[in-house]
């Protein structure tokens, strides 16, 4: 590949995560009304959303790390979309692997715990200390999922993963090689995501909206934007590792927005669990699933 | 009170102003235009429920009415919010929290009254506890008037107050700090002289270009005489090395 | 080679003059002492330069044995001996009302020390170290309060006993051999010494002189006595004497008790001394105390190096010896001013600095932190327990490893406490000068050795090897004993 | 004279040069003039680090009661003087300028305290020169000490904190002796090739008993579980750039006696061959296990802590557990991880001690629930603060990341879950746990006694700056690490990495960090852009903040900090048990039993019915054998 073409590339990659993230957002509203019967917000509201944030006159700012903060939240993850292979684009995935890839995305958090940091607001902190306590939960599982696919797969480059996959076709899938791996990710992603019954770091009636809360204009537009490539990289990650990754964009992008799909449909039937329970049951449930999917595996 | 205000002249101003922001760029007019069309499609809503009004917010946000088709979404801090909905009496000690929430909302920000207590007083005009009148203390963009006004009046007010953004009549954000002492002194009247917000309403007004003849006045003066200064800890950057003698 | 009873005669004849020259000149009684024995000092370096890695044997009154008197010197005796003198001077008595009385005494100890040292039949150690006993309760005594008065009479008690122990073991020694010369047991001890008789002699006299040597478990008077008799004469207890009842201790066994009966009785009891001594120091809240049981603990360590059968555990036994010979003299000089409860030394360092630094030196050989000598002598002793094939050995090892670590502990607590800064407590007042430069004497040899490390080492080997030669024993004293 | 003796002799003229310099304020400034000049002398030596040659001995040798001493550097020690050598120059530096004013004003000695550092300096490289057990042991007990002497030169508290560590330290001497002597018996000298050699024929019990006490003896030092209780609070209360010096290598003296013992001579794959009572659970997993146990007590014990020193402290003693994890892994990609983290740990604890203590400098305090909002006041003290901490939590891009990169492939590799999900807990506590530091320092509400607080001095500032500097480069380039590692590695015969300057290349999963970072920089500036493209911010004061409509005034605190974690708490604050200073404490108190015991026999006053009973039983024995 000439070096031209890598640099599109990674300009590429990040601008079609942002804008399938905003569909994914869309969808994850769209779903919650449809359950709540509800009609939902309009196509583009997503996009209305994020304009106006930008368009706020007022942005209220704590001081030069609360705006690094944001900075390092988006930009983290525009770096993560180029380590993760797409249709048609493998980006950075020989550089890095899934490895680098788990903790480039814990960079975001860290950043925007960062910039809550400075606004010296209680209900902030208190959110990222729930927040990383709840990253403390659900990494646990996910990291032994990692381990269990980068082993049995022998690699940890996702562009080798997905061509390994694909060779075999369907049957040759994570999903079917591991199963009960593919389902603890499952259960983790609903914590990666932030969502119920695990966003009690939000918890917007006791916290009011625990990091967020001093989250003016395009500080509240960052995090949106965020939100979408936050959706889309656990999206592709798990369809990568699990669902054969997308040769084709038209195969691939149901692949994703079905994953993604799964645990915002539980979202919106759940209430939220207490930190200790989020703990309590993330490290029971899903790390034996993804134990005893190991011991399947490593045999 | 209520007299003094209807002394001021709100439109006139504002259109000098908006025609004075009439940018040469036709794209930026039509950036604008965006701008002002998603503020309106996307409106993030405080409910300061003081009284009894609130009960009528629920069914407009959920299945029957769905307020979030109109775009508009429930959040829980100032800061995120765009639109301050008081629903019902506004006691004097709840006056102070809302004055101090509606200046911690980032502008554009627009403020509903609902129900007839934020009009008049309402069926509490004789309470010595209570403030009457809104609008004497903070620039209110729609009052809902009813008592108390079902859903529907609600969604209404709502659909009003988003045509005024788009077409750019909902300004009244801007009248706080054009006409800051007038705002000041209705408080003060209320709280007493050493009424103070953490939020400097003055330099904010610098810091947006809006200040006119009527943001400082007696009451302002009254104001900066005990205020206590709440400037931004910017970051200090000198390293040296003190050698003591 | 004559001169070799000069180390005995010349103290023992100033001891009985100086009450005399006292009446002449007070001045000339009181450097008297310390002459004779820098003179003694003096003869014996200059008899083991003639030495060489010869022995010889002297004949008092030229009677043959098994009548007549023999001294032998062997390299070993007139180190031992040499230590007796220059130990005595380094810690002669100090002034006082008493002063004529204790130097006396102090110039029998060094005439008899001597002789023990150089004693080469078993009656005449056994006099010589009755001798010793009696100067060491007058010494001990000297303070003249209960608490030393009770301690000495403890002390006397246990000693006495001891004595008719090793009595006992001599007579049946005599009974079985019919000679007391070493150098003739030697020759008749696989025949005459080799069964129960043998062993229990071996055991009475072990018992007998272990008393004196701090074995376990007759050493129950140490404690009491050195915390109350003066810090001086501790050290000299300590530090010279204990090694002279080593040293008997260690002839009979080259020479006459070589069954491995008794080199097992000696380590069990060895590594009891090192357990029970070193525990005790742990919780010793008295500095002299603390040092005693110490001490007891090293004297334990010796026991054990000296139970390792053959040449090597005689010089492993020997370096500890000597290095303790030197440590433990200057840790008691230090307890001149520090005598008391260790509360009371924090801060101490404020007033003495370089009484403090010493002991830290001090502590560190004596725990062995390389590269001072006492990590040489305590490698030695472990390497050469490891290598024996019994396990009870390797029990030694461990038990001496056991028992450096706890010593570090309360040693450097201690140490530690002399940098406190105590608002409350005055520290205590500085060292005399005199203790602190004797014990930086002291001190001083302990960094030369460290640095001298290579050729020590080859000399105390040669002299183990001399003194484990049981050959040039029997020859030097009775040359046509041997075919 | 050879290059080490001449490093050696200057290294010793340091000391002699700052003791006689005393207690002045150039003293600083001159053992930081030594420290470079050891350092060009160690640069000399660079063929060393950079695998062109083997060793160069040094001239000196002894041969004492029959064991011949000699010192030696390889790639290995060259790697570590490396890093002690900057350690001491940057920490000299930090203490030379204002610090040392107010230690001397305080009535520190600042003689004593660069006499010690410089004897640390030196006891190291005589350690790290070892070229015999013996000498090992020598060295061994030199840095001991020599810890134990900057330890001390703090408070009472410090001397006892210290007092705690000789006991341990010198208990693990004790142990090590032990296992000389047996490695003695077996092998006939103290020379590293015949304990080589000497190994295969050695019966599994006596190797067992050998790795065990090597293990328990140095791991005192790197404080492995469970001899670690000492560290933590010994290092705390270490004057200030002192404990930075201690946190950055003296551990680490514990996991090069370690990697040589185990690693060199007995080889990994004989202690793989070690089995336990089970046929799965070799010395090995042992060894590993502890290296994980270690990470994560520690660094939940870290958790805990509301003094930054301390959380610091125990963080320090978790790492350990990544690097011995890694040599014991031993495979190219591992081993490299856990050397390599040695250097980065050096790096990101040296400037986190350093921002501790210029916090400390400025504000008197270290106790997390005393502090606040200072970055304002000292921003690039925060700046220092933040690359540290990036690199101890183990993100990209600091240094940090690289060698547990190194480490996760390699378990990957491995295949052991376990040992891999263990030292994510680890990585995620840390997160947890510098979130916590830098939040309660330096971000949220500013105290008002702090308003004024000016930024540390610039020879504070300095040896952060550039230690960031090295913290963030060596993860960009982290080949340049990588090119020592390598020697380091063929020095002790593990399989040596291929490696380029932007990491490992592979192509079942390789790193270029080059790549990785590049775009996270390029991320962050688009980040910027996407930022920057919304309006002007306007920057308000701290006590403007939403408080559910309640005022704020300064006198009331609105910072959230002490129980930072306690939902984490609720659930695993019954699992923190004290079980080791309980163990602690047993042990303490049965030794006092017994020690009570035998003061009362001594104190017995029938000496005479002591010596009937033992001439009794002697004769016994002796009737009955």
């Amino acid at each position: 590949m000439s070096p031209g073409e890598l640099i599109i590339e990674l300009f590429l990659m990040p601008l079609v995560a942002f804008v399938v993230g905003l569909g994914m957002v869309l969808m994850y509203r769209r779903i919650g009304a449809r359950i709540q019967r509800r009609v939902g917000p309009p196509f583009f509201q997503p996009i209305y959303d994020i304009i106006k944030l930008y368009g706020k006159h007022t942005q209220i700012s704590h001081g030069l790390i609360h705006e690094i903060g944001i900075i390092m939240a988006v930009g983290g993850y525009v770096a993560a979309e180029t380590l993760l292979p797409v249709p048609g684009m493998s980006g950075l995935a020989d550089k890095g692997g899934v490895v680098t890839l788990a903790y480039v995305m814990m960079i975001p958090s860290l950043g925007l715990a960062l910039g809550v940091g400075q606004c010296a607001n209680p209900n902030g902190s208190i959110g990222i200390s729930r927040a990383l306590t709840a990253m403390l939960a659900y990494d646990i599982p996910f990291i032994l999922v990692i381990f269990g696919a980068a082993y049995v797969y022998g690699t940890t480059n996702l562009a080798d993963i997905i061509a390994i996959q694909q060779q075999q076709g369907p049957g040759g899938w994570g999903i079917v090689q591991m199963p009960l791996l593919a389902l603890a990710a499952l259960l983790s992603l609903q914590g990666i995501m932030g969502k119920q019954p695990f966003e009690i770091y939000i918890a917007p009636a006791e916290i009011a909206t625990g990091p967020m809360v001093e989250m003016s204009g395009k500080f509240m537009g960052g995090l949106f934007v965020m939100q979408c490539f936050q959706l889309y990289t656990v999206g592709v990650l798990y369809t990568t590792l699990f669902l054969g990754g997308g040769e084709y964009w038209l195969t691939f992008l149901p692949k994703i927005f079905s994953v993604v799909a799964i645990p915002m449909m539980i979202a919106f039937v759940f209430p939220r669990y207490r930190t200790e329970d989020v703990i309590r049951l993330l490290w029971k449930w899903p790390v034996l699933i993804a134990l005893t999917g190991l011991a399947v595996v490593l045999r | 009170m209520s007299n003094e205000l209807e002394n001021i002249p709100i439109r006139q101003e504002l259109e000098v102003l908006q025609s004075g922001q009439k940018r040469t760029n036709p794209l930026a007019n039509v950036f604008d235009g965006l701008v002002k069309f998603c503020r309106s499609r996307s409106m993030f809503m405080l409910h300061y429920c003081t009284g009894c009004g609130a009960i009528e917010l629920p069914p407009a946000m959920t299945s029957r009415f769905d307020m979030e088709r109109l775009g508009i979404q429930p959040m829980v801090t100032p800061r995120q919010a765009d639109i301050l909905l008081i629903t019902g009496y506004v006691s004097i000690k709840t006056l102070k929290r809302i004055i101090l929430t509606y200046e911690q909302m980032g502008s554009p920000k627009y403020v509903i009254g609902i129900c007839s207590c934020t009009v008049n007083g309402g069926m509490y005009w004789q309470s010595y506890a209570t403030a009457k009148v809104l609008r004497d203390y903070l620039p209110v963009d729609v009052y809902i008037a009813g008592c108390m006004p079902r859903p529907e009046a609600v969604i209404s007010g709502l659909r009003e107050l988003m045509e005024d953004i788009s077409s750019g009549r909902a300004e009244s954000w801007k009248k706080y700090y054009q006409h800051y002492d007038y705002y000041l002194g209705n408080q003060q009247k209320l709280f007493g002289e050493d009424w103070q917000t953490p939020t400097d309403i003055i330099a904010e007004a610098r810091h947006y270009d809006l200040m006119t003849e009527h943001t400082l006045g007696e009451h302002t003066a009254l104001l900066e005489k005990h205020q206590k200064p709440l400037e931004a800890l910017e970051m200090r950057l000198s390293v040296k090395d003190k050698q003591k003698v | 080679m004559n001169q070799l009873a000069l180390l005995v005669a010349l103290p023992l004849i100033t001891a009985f003059l100086l009450p005399v020259v006292n009446r002449v000149s007070t001045l000339a009684a009181r450097w008297l002492g310390p002459l004779v024995l820098l003179v003694t000092s003096a003869i014996g370096i200059s008899l083991w330069s003639q030495l060489g890695d010869s022995a010889v044997a002297v004949e008092l009154g030229g009677f043959r044995p098994p009548l007549g008197i023999t001294l032998y010197a062997d390299r070993l005796a007139l180190l031992f001996a040499l230590a007796t003198s220059i130990g005595t001077l380094l810690l002669w008595p100090s002034r006082g009302e008493e002063w004529l009385r204790q130097s006396t005494l102090a110039l029998i100890l060094a005439a008899s020390g001597s002789g023990l040292a150089l004693s080469g039949d078993l009656f005449n150690i056994y006099v010589f170290y009755e001798l010793v006993a009696v100067v060491s309760y007058g010494l001990i005594a000297a303070r003249s309060s209960a608490g030393s008065f009770a301690a000495t009479v403890r002390y006397l008690i246990v000693s006495s006993f001891g004595a008719a122990l090793a009595l006992t073991g001599i007579a049946l020694v005599y009974q079985a051999t019919g000679t007391l010369n070493l150098a003739q047991l030697s020759q008749l001890a696989p025949t005459h010494l080799n069964n129960l008789q043998g062993l229990a002699a071996f055991v009475l006299m072990l018992i007998g002189f272990g008393v004196k040597a701090e074995l376990f478990p007759v050493n129950t008077w140490v404690p009491e006595v050195y915390a109350t008799a003066p810090t001086r004469v501790s050290g000299l207890l300590a530090g010279v004497v204990s090694k002279l009842a080593l040293l008997i201790i260690v002839r009979l066994l080259v020479l006459v008790f070589n069954q491995p009966e008794a080199l097992t009785v000696m380590l069990v009891l060895g590594m009891l001394g090192v357990v029970t001594g070193e525990l005790a120091a742990w919780r010793a809240r008295d500095f002299n105390r603390m040092i005693a049981y110490s001490s007891i603990g090293q004297l334990g360590i010796m026991f054990i190096a000296f139970s390792i059968p053959g040449q090597a555990g005689v010089f492993a036994g020997l370096a500890v010896a000597l290095h303790h010979l030197v440590v433990k003299p200057a840790m008691f000089l230090l307890a001149g001013r520090w005598q008391g409860s260790l509360d009371r030394l924090a801060g101490a360092a404020r007033t003495s600095p370089l009484g403090a630094v010493l002991f830290i030196l001090l502590a560190l050989s004596l725990i062995g932190v390389p590269p001072l000598p006492g990590f040489w002598a305590k490698l030695l002793v472990m390497v050469n327990l490891m290598a024996q094939e019994n396990t009870l050995y390797s029990v030694g090892a461990w038990v001496i490893m056991g028992g450096a670590a706890l010593e570090a502990n309360y040693l450097f607590r201690v140490a530690s406490s002399f940098y406190h800064r105590s608002e409350q407590q005055t520290p205590p007042v500085a060292h005399r000068t005199r203790d602190l430069a004797t014990a930086s004497l002291l001190g001083a040899g302990l960094v030369a050795g460290a640095v001298l490390i290579m050729p020590l080492a080859d000399e105390i080997e040669g002299v183990a090897s001399q003194a484990a030669n049981r050959d040039q024993y029997v020859q030097t004293v009775n040359p046509e004993a041997l075919p | 004279m050879t290059p080490l003796d001449q490093l050696l002799a200057l290294s010793a003229l340091t000391v002699v040069a700052v003791w006689l310099i005393g207690n002045r304020q150039v003293t600083g400034w001159n053992a930081t003039i030594l420290y470079a000049a050891q350092g060009v002398l160690l640069m000399m030596m660079s063929d060393l680090g950079y695998g062109e040659v083997q060793s160069i001995a040094s001239s000196l040798t002894f041969k004492v009661l029959g064991h011949g001493l000699h010192w030696r550097f390889d790639g290995l020690s060259w790697f570590f003087a490396l890093i002690t050598i900057g350690a001491a120059f940057l920490a000299s530096w930090f203490a030379s300028g204002e610090w040392g004013q107010r230690y001397r004003a305080a009535g520190g000695s600042l003689r004593l305290f660069h006499v010690a550092l410089a004897l640390n300096v030196f006891s190291m490289l005589v350690l790290l020169a070892s070229g015999d057990l013996l000498s090992l042991f020598i060295g061994w007990e030199l840095v001991s000490w020599a810890s134990f002497l900057i330890m001390a030169l703090g408070s009472a508290t410090a001397t006892r904190y210290a007092m705690r560590y000789v006991t341990y330290a010198f208990a693990g001497a004790m142990a090590v002796l032990m296992a000389l002597v047996m490695v003695y018996t077996r092998s006939g000298s103290f020379e590293f090739q015949d304990f080589r050699d000497a190994v295969p024929a050695m019966s599994s019990g006596s190797l067992w008993m050998i790795v065990i006490l090597f293990v328990a003896g140095f791991g005192v030092k790197m404080a492995l579980i469970p001899f670690h209780l000492w560290q933590a609070k010994a290092y705390a209360e270490t004057p200030g750039p002192g404990a930075a010096f201690l946190g950055a290598i003296s551990s680490r003296m514990g996991l090069f006696a370690l990697v040589v013992v185990l690693v060199q001579l007995v080889g990994v794959e004989r202690l793989a061959d070690l089995q336990l009572v089970f046929p799965f659970f070799s010395a090995r997993d042992l060894l590993s296990w502890l290296a994980v146990l270690t990470l994560i007590f520690a660094t939940f014990t870290a958790l805990r802590q509301h003094d930054a020193r301390r959380l610091l402290a125990w963080h320090g003693i978790g790492q350990g557990g990544y690097m011995l994890l890694g040599v014991l892994i031993a495979d190219d990609l591992g081993s490299a991880g856990g050397l390599m983290h040695v250097f980065n740990h050096a790096t990101y604890q040296a400037v986190l001690f350093m921002t501790v203590t210029a916090v400390i400098h400025r504000t008197g305090t270290s106790d997390l629930n005393k502090l606040g909002g200072l970055v304002t006041r000292m921003p690039l003290s925060f700046v220092a603060m933040l690359i540290g901490i990036i690199g101890l939590a183990g993100l990209p891009p600091m240094n940090g990341f690289v060698s547990k990169w190194l480490l996760y492939r390699a378990l990957i590799i491995d295949g052991s879950p376990l040992l891999f999900l263990g030292s994510v807990v680890g990585t995620l506590g840390t997160i947890l746990s510098v979130y916590k530091l830098i939040h309660n320092t330096f971000l949220g509400q500013l105290r008002l006694e702090h308003v004024e607080v000016e930024e540390a001095p610039s020879s504070m500032i300095w040896p952060m700056m550039i230690l960031s500097t090295i913290v963030f480069v060596t993860g960009y380039f982290p080949g340049l690490v990588l090119d020592w590692v390598a020697s380091a590695q063929a020095a002790v015969g593990l399989p040596v990495l291929a490696h380029n300057l932007g990491g490992v290349p592979s192509h079942k999963g390789g790193l270029d960090m080059i790549w990785v970072v590049s775009v996270l920089l390029a991320g962050f500036g688009i980040g910027a852009l996407v930022f920057f493209s919304g309006g002007r911010s306007k920057r308000v004061h701290q006590l403007d903040n939403y408080a559910g409509g309640h005022f704020l005034t300064a006198e009331t605190r609105y910072q959230y900090s002490d129980n930072f974690y306690p939902g984490l708490m609720h659930l695993i604050g019954p699992w923190y048990r004290k079980s080791f200073r309980w163990l602690e404490r047993g042990f303490v108190s049965t030794v006092d039993t017994l020690s009570q015991a035998m003061q009362g026999f001594y104190r017995v006053v029938h000496p005479s019915f002591y010596l009937l009973v033992a001439v009794v039983s002697a004769l016994t024995w002796v009737v009955a054998r």
